[in-house]
This record gives C-alpha cells, structure tokens and sequence, in this order.
C-alpha cells in the first residue's frame, strides 16, 4: 500500500545517540530487523525491568483493559448503528496495546491528553465505562453531561484532560499541562497522545521548539496507524519517520511497535523516566493500526484492502498476542480469557444500559458550564449580562 | 429544471468552472480520493485528474496561504474546509492575508480565492466542530461572504464565487447536502453575489435568514399563515457581503415588521447588524421592535437533546414573530 | 489617588496579583528581558525572576495553548500578545480551546487564564497589525471581553481578570498607554468585570463607547454642550462581555437617544450588538435612530492621512450625533 | 552572548548527503573551518562559475546595490526622526548582501517574497527609491499608495509579492507562489525569505512538509541575524542550526554566511538551479546581522553589547569586504567608490523630496483597493452594498 507505514522496516531506525531516550541506560534497543511477530522479540521486552515487575495480576488487568476496552467500542458501534449515538465516532480498535501500555506505567503524577479518538485513553485512566457510554449517547450522566460527546471525554480527577477535536489542538494544552507539573514542582509528565496525520499541524512544531526549549516534561506519542482518514502516511507527510520531526529540536525520539504492550511499556516507561528525572520531552512514535473506518461513517475500503486489515488482525492483534504471551507464561488459560471477555461484554452491555435508561440533558442545561461564574452564582462577582439567547 | 441534491448541485457548479478555467483547482483533506467528507467532490479525480483536485495534509494554516500566493499569480484556487471551524487554525491566513494583500499592495494584487466548506450546527458533532463564522469574515473588510440555502443557489453562487477576483467565503450547511430542489438546466447558471431573494411574499411581517435558517422561516410562515392568518415574507439573504440591503429595506417597509433568524450566536451576530441596518433606514416604518433569534448563546453541545434547541426551532421562531405581531 | 499613566497601572495590577498568587505568571514576546514591547511589564522580571515572566518565541499557538493547558491544572497564566491582532495565528487555542474546554468537559474544569495585549488602529502600524477583535472574542460563548479606557479602570479591570475563573480576553491600546489619569491607592483596589461607567451625566442623548472611543465620545459631549446647549450623557461600557445591560437601557430611557461610537469595524462589530438591545429593550423610548459610528470599512491603511480618517473623530461622531438630536 | 550563533562554529554543519543541494555537483563546500574573514575564503565562492561568470560591470552594479539600500535605508532613518515617517521601520543595514546576492541570481520566472523588514529585497529587485520612500512617507505617490507602509512594500510586476507584516505568515505565500509557477508549467522558483524567530511559527512547518511532499520549488531563506527583536537564537530556538528544521521532512538544507556576496550567490544559485531542474524546495539558513535596533523604537542596548554591534561591522559588514574584493580584483578604485557612495547618498535624499513634496492620499481613498469590483465598478457583477461606514 501506497504511503503505509507497516511496509517500512524500521530497523534503520535503531537508535542513534541522539534518538536514544537518555535515561535508557542499558534497556535493550526497540528496533528489530524484521517486523514480524515473534516470541523472541516479546520476550525482550518481556525481560525489561519494567515488565519483569509486573505480577500476573498486573498482567492479567492489562490484558483486561484492552478487552474491556474492545468490548466497549463494539458494544458502542452497536448503539451507532441502532441509532443511539449521533455525530462522530472514532474507533480505536486495533491500538488498544498503546493506551493501556502507555497509561499503566504512570504515577500520580502523570497525566494524559488526547485527540478524539480517546475512548481507549478514557477507560485506560479508569474512567468506567457507563459515564463513556452515557456520553456517546449524550446523556445527563455521561462524563461531560452529554455536552462533550465521543470526542471530548474528560475525567480530570484521573488525571485525563480529553479529548480533543481538533486535530493537532491538544499538543500545546498538553506541554502547558507538563509546565503546570513543572511550576507546581511535581515529578510528573504528560504524554500527549496524536495521530500520524496530526503531525502536519504547526502548533505541533511550535509545541517541540517550546518543549526543547524550557526542558518541559511532555511525552508526544504518535499513535501511527498509517492513515489520515483516508490518505496514507506517504501521502500526508514527507520525510519518515514521523518522530524524527522532534530531531531538529533535539528531543529525543523513537519509533517502536504498538502491537506488544510489553515494548509499549518498555518505551513509554523510558520517556517517563526520563522525564521525571530530567524534565525533559520526547517523541515516541508508536506504529500501529486501526481496524474500523476513521469514523463509523467512514467506508474505509476506499483506501485500503480488506486484506491489510485481516493481515494486522492475524499477525498483529494487540490482545491476541497478549494473550498467547499469557497463555505461554501460564498466567491465563483460555478459560480465564474466556471468562474476561465474557465480563467484559456485559460491562459494555449493561452500559449501554445504563446509558439508555439515562436521562437526557434538559434544554436549560444548555446554558450551565459555559462559565465557572455563572455556575457558582453564590461566588460570581462580575455584574452584566452575560447569555444573550437563552433556550 | 432538474432536481438534484445541494451536494450535486456544488459538484456541478465546482465541474463547470473546472472545466471552464484551466487555473481552478480544488485542494483540501480528502477531497480527491475519498471524494470530500461529504462526497461534494464525487468524480472530479476521474474527470480532473490529481494535478486539479488535491488531497492535502491536515494543514489548514499552509493550504490555505498557498491557495492565497497561487491566487495572487492568476490562479483561481478554490480550498475545501471539512468543516469552516477549522479555519480557526488558518485564521491568520484567510483573515489577513487573503482579505488585505490587495489593500497592503494598494491594489496591483487580486486573490480570487475562493474557501468553502460547511459551516453550521445541528448534527452533534459538538463545540469545535459547530462553528459559523460568517459574522467574522463579513466583520472583514476585503472577504466576501456567501451562505446558500438551496440547490439552485449553491450552485449559481459557487460559480459566481469562483470567477470573482476577490476572496471568497462560501459557507454551506452538512444538514442541506441532501436537500433536493429544482436546478435550472442552462449551461452558464449563475447567481450574482449580493443579490437576496424573497422567498415568500408577504405584508405582515419580514422574516430575514440566512442559510439553514431560510427553511425555518418558511416553516414559521406556512404556520402564521395557515393557523395565525398572518401573511409573512421570507427574505433568503444567500450573500451576507455584498448585502442586499436594499431588499431588506424594501420589505421591511412594506411589512413594518422585521424577524431576523440566523444560527449564528448572537452577540455581534449577522441578525445584529442587519437590525443596525433596519432601523437605521426603516426607523419611521417599524411598528415594533426587531425580534431576533439566534442560535442559544453557548458551545454548542453535543447532545441531540440539548442541541435540538440550541438552534433557531419552529416553535421558538413562531413565538418570536408572535411577539411582535 | 495617584495621576498614573495607563501602562503604569496596568504594571501595577499585573505586580500586585503576581505578589498575591504564586500560580500568576506572565508571559509573552519580549516580556521579560524587554520589559514589553510597550514596556508594560517594566521591573517586573527583577521582581519575580524568570520562572514568573516569561519571554517566549514567536509562537503565539503553542504558548497561548500553553497557557490554557497550565489553567486547566490551576495555575493563572496571563499571556501578552505583543498585538492582539497576532491571536489570529492562536485563534484555536483561544476561541475553541480556552472557550470551550469547561463547556466540553460538563463544567468539571476551569480555565482562568487571561489573554492581553493591545488591540486597536490609529499607530500607523498597517492592516494587519491593527485589529480589533473584541466582537468575535465576544461573539464566542466561555469568553469575556475587557476594553478599559483609562488608567483606573485598566488598574482596577485587570486585576478583576487575572482573579476571574474564566477565560479573559483583555484588550488594551497603545495609544492610551501614555494617558495619565487618578488611580485609587487602595491596596485592594478592584473593579468588576460588566460594570459599565456614566462617566458623564447627560439627558439629551447617550453616547455609548468603550476603549479609546470613549474619549471621543468625552469632546463631542463636550462640544455640544459648549456650542449646542445639548446636554450629552457617556456611557464606558469597559467590559463587552458580562455586558452592562441596565446601565445602557436605563441612560437610553432617558435620553431617548443613542450614539454608539466604536473603533471596531461596522459589521458585525459590537455596536451592532449594542443596537440590537437598546432597539429591543427601549423601543417605546427612542425618538431617533440609533445612530452608529465605527472605523472605516477598509483594512486599516497605513498612512496618517488616511488613518486619521479611519477611526471615528471629533467631527464625525459629532455630526452623527447632531443627526439624531 | 548567550544564544547568538555568530559564535557558533558551522563547520560540523558541512553538507552530508542530505543537506548537499542536489543540484550542487562539483560545487566546492560552503562550509569552512572557522568564521573569520580571510581572502581565500572568499576567492574559494568567487572562483564558482556563478561568480566567475560575472562582468567587472555587473560586479559594481551589485555593489551598487548593496550601497543604494544602505543609504536608503540611512536617509530613511533620518526621516523617521524627522517625523515624516509613522509607525514601524525596520532596517535591513548589514543584511545587505542577502538580498543583493539573493536577487542577482534570479532569473524571469523566480519571484521572492519576504516579511516586513523588506526594502533591502525591494530595492533589490528594482524597486526605485521614489516609490519606496514615498510609501514610507505615507504618499500616495508610494509603492502601495500609502497603505501598505514600510512592512508591505510590493511589485509584482518585479516578481515581488511584498512584504508581510506577521512573522512566518508569508511561508504559506511562498509556497503558494510557487505551486502556481509549477502550475504555469514555468521554470522558476519563489525565494521566501523570513528571520531567525519567524522558524518558530508553526505554518512554516506545515509548509515544508506541503513544500517536499508536493515538490515545489520553493526556496526558504532564514536570514539569521541572530536575534528575533530582544531575543538571542538560543532563547528562541532549541536545537541548532535552524536550517536543520528542513531535515526530517526530507529538504535538502544549508547554512552559509550572508557577509560575502559571492558566497550567498553561489548557494542560493545552487538552491535555485535544484528548484528549476528538480522543482525541489531547499532551506538556507544565512548567518547574517542586523546593526540597527529591531525597528527604529527598540532600544537595542539591552540584549546586546555596542561591542558586538562595532566587532560585526568591522570585520564582516558586507559592503565593506565586498569593496576590498573588488579593489583587490581591480575593478573598483577608491574614487570610483566613493561616487558610487555619493550617487547613491543624492539618490536617496532626491528621493526623500519626491516623498515630501508628493500628496497624501485623500480620505476617499480610504474604501479605494479592497475589492476588486468596487475598483471596478464597470465590471461589477455583484449586487448589493459591500461598505458600511464610509470615511
Ligand atoms: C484542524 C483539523 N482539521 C481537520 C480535522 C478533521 N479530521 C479529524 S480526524 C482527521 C484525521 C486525523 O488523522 P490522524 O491524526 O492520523 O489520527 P487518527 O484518526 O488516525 O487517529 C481529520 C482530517 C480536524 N478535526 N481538525
Ligand atoms: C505572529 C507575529 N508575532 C509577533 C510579531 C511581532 N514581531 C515582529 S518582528 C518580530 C521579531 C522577528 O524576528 P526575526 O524573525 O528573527 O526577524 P528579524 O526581525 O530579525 O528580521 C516580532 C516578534 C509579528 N509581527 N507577528
Ligand atoms: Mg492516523
Ligand atoms: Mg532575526
């Protein structure tokens, strides 16, 4: 395929001293010579420190929150298509491996932001999945109340601040959220999620020089699933990798697998340390791949085969791959993976079921959470008039 | 005459002036392969080949300063917004750029560009997705601003808009895309910018709206009519700049009422300077005050049910003629 | 009181609220090292060092989007744009994220970050360094809209901002910079955001204005009291959006006449707005129509002579007000 | 000086495989090992065949140039304090040979486009002193009839699309200047000059990566005088050199001195013969200086030293080293220098009486040059009213 990133061998990206994430120490290089799944491979992610840690209840709750997560989306298409869910829905299906990876090495201090298509990144942070399902169906009792909707989810309590439509828009929010760690003296960092497309979005760039510049604790991580919509990464972007626009700027940058949540931690864990002990930011670009339409209305076989996406599903599945890891380690059988699934479907049933018996907003809510003043009557010291249409 | 959708209709005007000046382009995300967002484009890869329609990068910012600096060496770039909110991240380049390089340059430089899109709320894609900036681009001098709310004027202003030479904002709507009416079959049907049409004569009271809003209004009319007894004309605005203002004064005059609808929010709204216009010169004549309804004065929300009433509805508008009848 | 200038109010207020609240910090082009491009931010790099005033590169998106994603986590970033015309370049950080961030979020997330700098035409500076956004930050529900005119209340308005919860878009004038006028010495002094000021009683008609209009507004009172025998009441409107609603309606009942005087552009702008309300809520009590002047509908030229004529003068406004009266 | 990149050593910066123009061939390398001024250095540019092509004549006319903008530039100034001239005016005083050796290598169908420090590009390109003080004097008489002003002087009969006051805004431009000769099927180029501080604008980025996806023979030049207003290189920028930022997307990039006029025509030459054979964009980065302050308000003893300002002219001012070449090559004599000096010194006070004695434009003027149509009003198609408040 034209422009597909999943063609490119990234082995002569092998880390250089300057794409060396510099508190990698001695953790084994990301880049391999072939792309092709192997269990070799896994287990040198396997035998990182970051992964040794982890008990086989740590890693039964990753394999978990990709099921659950999958389950979610599907469970959502579902309501899509019965009519439920109106407006945009972006599925993440087939990235699952980055969020959890990525999120289930963070402290308290860590937080996350991202673009719209953030149901992984939600359920990823905790957020359970009847507020995310009743916000896709715009309900009193979703996330946002029903005002943001699938793309801008929110759970600031668990350090996750969206959910971004506009594409590229969260990059500075995201180095002003690792700049508020900073002031605030806190050892944290903010991985701020993005696609491959994003990356052609100037504030993106303005963003890196900022993050380079003041030594700010932001992780970019593009989640690289190849395609813009419907125009592949050959098509939108010059120059590969994507992450080697961080190079200018000398911010250390890597490109590695999405589909081994074992390398996902091993990366991002490194990033994060690096950014707890140096303040200092990076770009991760992560390859991976999403199985449905951009959006559900999208027909994706316009741009691609049906054979490229059976080929990722065989060979590349995130949760299948986790799961014969699993099985190999002998911490799941296929009972017990039987078991979550099944668990995880009626989680996502009985959101929805949660969601339709839900109410919905009331039209005077429209003017509620417009402004912090305006909501806390009791404590607004403004005068004037400040709504100039009312419902 | 034929009937055709809105969306055949901007395919058709978008066609005819490809195939009319070699130095049309059409550039924008997913407008060539994926045929646009919302299929406006359908067949013009084919027809025109990838050197006249142009997949872009998400790079509004640069996209539409190339179509600028392309416009100012003769050609006519015409620059697809998937949606108009996204010209929030090319701002500087439509608002400053194309609309004062001709003043800045004292007039030696034209930029007949022309940036289209859809621009309107209503189909829950919420706050950043909603935008309707014809307020801003009419707000600035040099641009010129455009909101059909049919087939036929789709594609009569289209075309007009692309053979101007001075920048052109074209604002459609997602919700009118399927919307079919009667297209006039002549080969070179066009719709002069700046011209409004009374869509329904009336002489109790004026009903002015742009876009979307002209098919509430008629809605509002078909009910004072039918259950008030009340004759209401309906002006269609299609250009916000050049403004018929004429057209509105006329009727106004005549009707001594005026009702402005816009989905526009309302403060510093279109509804809010066509007011400044009515009773600036149809002070004598008004028997009550503008009534005005515009689009509910937040984001807008994602919600089918909040964002229901978060646009001028039937009823809202019915009452606000009623008001002042 | 002390006879400050306008500046050095400004300086004073932004020092005050760094002294109080570790979480200010101010940043911007040429801020600190500089002391601002207008020196506004004189001494305050000594007083609270580099982690508290910020010079940063020309990167207007990254570090307004900056400054919104610290406010979600509780700090109060102001950020200085060396012009406010320059936030067309950040305009989606402002107008879609700092605006709309809480309404997305249900409300779960407060962005109290405040956007200053100047905003106004008159410098000789050219098109595109000479807008005046007010009306389309006012248009955008989640913002307020500041626009003091005289030191007091540039003193008193931008400490009231900085403490807001919400996003505050403050809009200076470098021509005012320099004005020298009485600012209360109290140690807490503040003034309410929406509060406007009759800062002349009048009966005959009501000038409304805010920014540097208002002192336009002042002469033309002044003239025609001295040479009409009318009596002239002038209302600052200082903050566009909350809105000063009853003060202008209340001065309107009186005077059954209205002048708006704006440097904004006419369409759209806010005295449109302005007219909208005064039409709706005092129709029974206007004798005349209410009668508008704003900048000239061009690009702000460069030239003096040209730009003498741009924004509203003493002899325009007057004669508009003798129209009405 | 912290962050000024005259102390930066380009030697490491020597073309590698990819920033080496393609186009460049046999070319000796721009590259030397150490910064200071020495004839051999100059001879090794003077000796490339762009260089060796020119007449004695055409060496003084470049010369003459570089004089004329000078003083210009300096009666200008003494306008300005005069107060005959309002609001900004940045002087281009030491960058002269950027524009000069820019310009002089450009054939029919190359255009350049630049920001608001633009009269040394508009005199340049042939742009008379007349029109250009004019504009600066507000007259109607000027370049863009007294609306432009100093940042937006423009003459597209001479290829010069102007002069843009917002720092980066005309990249995109560029860009678009560009496209359109490739769309004309013509052999040119569009050089889009911009500083140091406007590389941290993100549309140039976006237009970059626009720029080689499509193969658009754009030429960005980064005159780096290594402040953007009071802002040395290394407090704006992280990573170094600037040019570098053309890397990941793939555009061959280079950064060269801007104080020996043959130097800066050999590599835009090279840049400009790439974008005419191959239609590929490149990115120099000129070392330059500029020994006025920002704009004629700005104090600039603040960020920088006197001391800095004299070392720079002494040993590197453009006008100065450009003369001994042509002494010691023996076609300038001392005398003939010094009438070139006085022509062109008569030349710019004629021009500040052309200023003076010409009229304002009227007010009237004012809603003259908005719209096409209204300018044309014969040609009008459009209906309805298109002003709303008329002087
Ligand atoms: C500024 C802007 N332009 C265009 C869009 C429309 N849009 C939404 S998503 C998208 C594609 C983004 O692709 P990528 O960044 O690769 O993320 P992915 O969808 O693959 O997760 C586009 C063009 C937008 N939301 N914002
Ligand atoms: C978007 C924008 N932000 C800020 C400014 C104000 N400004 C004008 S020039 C300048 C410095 C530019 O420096 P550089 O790009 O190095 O060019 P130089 O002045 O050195 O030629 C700044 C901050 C502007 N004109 N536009
Ligand atoms: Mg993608
Ligand atoms: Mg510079």
């Amino acid at each position: 395929m034209e422009g597909l990133h999943h063609d490119t061998d990234i082995d002569h990206l092998a880390p250089t001293p300057r794409d060396k994430l510099e508190s990698s120490g001695d953790e084994p290089s990301g880049a391999e010579s072939d792309d092709s799944i192997n269990s070799s491979k896994n287990e040198s992610f396997a035998s990182d420190s970051i992964n040794q840690g982890l008990s086989p209840e740590d890693k039964i709750e990753l394999y978990e929150q990709m099921v659950r997560i999958r389950r979610f989306e599907e469970r959502s298409l579902r309501a899509y298509q019965q009519g439920h869910i109106g407006g945009f829905l972006h599925l993440y299906i087939g990235q699952e491996a980055v969020a959890v990876g990525s999120v289930s090495v963070l402290g308290k201090d860590d937080h996350v932001i991202t673009a719209y298509r953030d149901h992984g990144h939600a359920i990823a942070v905790g957020m359970n999945m009847d507020e995310c399902m009743a916000e896709l169906y715009g309900k009193k009792t979703g996330c946002s109340k029903g005002k943001g909707g699938s793309m801008h989810f929110f759970a600031p309590d668990k350090n996750f601040w969206g959910g971004h439509g506009i594409v590229g828009g969260q990059t500075p929010l995201g180095l002003g959220l690792a700049y508020a760690l900073k002031h605030f003296k806190k050892k944290g960092s903010c991985l701020c999620f993005m696609g491959d497309g994003a990356t052609n979005q100037g504030p993106f760039y303005e963003s890196l020089n900022l993050a380079a510049l003041w030594n700010l604790p932001v992780v970019y991580i593009i989640e690289n699933n190849g395609y813009s919509m419907g125009t592949a990464e050959g098509r939108h972007s010059a120059g590969e990798p994507l992450a080697r626009r961080g190079d200018a700027f000398d911010i250390n940058w890597r490109v590695s697998y999405g589909h081994d949540i074992y390398e996902v931690r091993s990366v991002v864990g490194e990033a994060v340390k690096q950014a707890h002990q140096t303040s200092k930011p990076s770009v991760l670009e992560i390859i991976t791949y999403r199985y449905r339409g951009h959006s559900v209305a999208d027909p994706d076989q316009t741009y691609r085969s049906k054979e490229e996406i059976e080929e990722y599903k065989k060979s590349k599945d995130p949760i299948n791959l986790f799961k014969s890891v699993l099985l190999k380690e002998q911490i799941l059988t296929e009972e017990s993976a039987l078991e979550i699934d099944k668990l995880a479907k009626e989680e996502a049933n009985a959101s929805a079921e949660f969601a339709s018996a839900s109410p919905f907003p009331e039209p005077d809510e429209l003017l509620e959470d417009v402004y912090w003043e305006t909501d806390n009557p009791e404590k607004r010291v403004s005068k004037g008039r400040i709504f100039f249409e009312n419902p | 005459m034929s009937i055709i959708s809105y969306r055949d209709a901007l395919n058709q005007g978008l066609a005819e002036e490809l195939q009319r000046d070699p130095n049309v382009v059409l550039m924008g995300e997913e407008v060539a392969q994926f045929k646009g967002s919302y299929k406006v484009s359908e067949g013009l890869l084919e027809k025109f080949g990838p050197s006249r329609i142009i997949d872009t990068p998400i790079s509004e910012a640069a996209f539409s300063g190339l179509a600028v600096g392309a416009s100012m060496m003769g050609m006519r770039p015409v620059v697809e917004f998937m949606f108009w909110s996204f010209c929030y991240v090319a701002f500087d380049q439509i608002f400053n750029n194309a609309a004062n390089v001709r003043y800045m340059s004292g007039g030696m430089i034209n930029v007949p560009v022309v940036f289209r899109g859809p621009a309107n709320g209503g189909t829950n894609v919420g706050a950043t997705h909603s935008h309707t900036p014809e307020n801003f681009a009419a707000n600035t001098p040099g641009l010129k601003v455009v909101c059909p709310s049919t087939p036929a004027d789709a594609k009569g202003l289209i075309k007009s808009s692309i053979r101007d030479n001075d920048p052109v904002c074209f604002m459609e709507n997602t919700i009118l895309y399927n919307l079919k009416d009667e297209v006039p079959d002549e080969d070179d049907f066009i719709i002069p910018l700046g011209k409004a049409k009374t869509v329904l004569e009336g002489k109790d009271i004026s009903i002015i709206a742009h876009g979307n809003a002209v098919h509430t209004a008629l809605m509002v009319a078909e009910e004072l009519s039918d259950k008030h007894d009340i004759s209401a004309e309906v002006v269609d605005l299609r250009s916000i700049r050049p403004l018929d203002q004429d057209a509105i004064i006329e009727s106004v005059k005549k009707t001594n009422r005026a009702l402005l609808v816009e989905e526009n929010k309302p403060f510093c709204g279109v509804g809010a300077q066509i007011c400044f216009l009515i009773q600036d010169q149809a002070f004598d004549y008004l028997d009550a005050p503008i009534a005005r309804v515009s689009a509910v004065d937040a984001p807008q929300a994602y919600s089918k049910s909040l964002e229901a009433k978060q646009l001028p509805g039937k009823e809202k508008v019915l009452q606000a003629a009623l008001n002042i009848l």
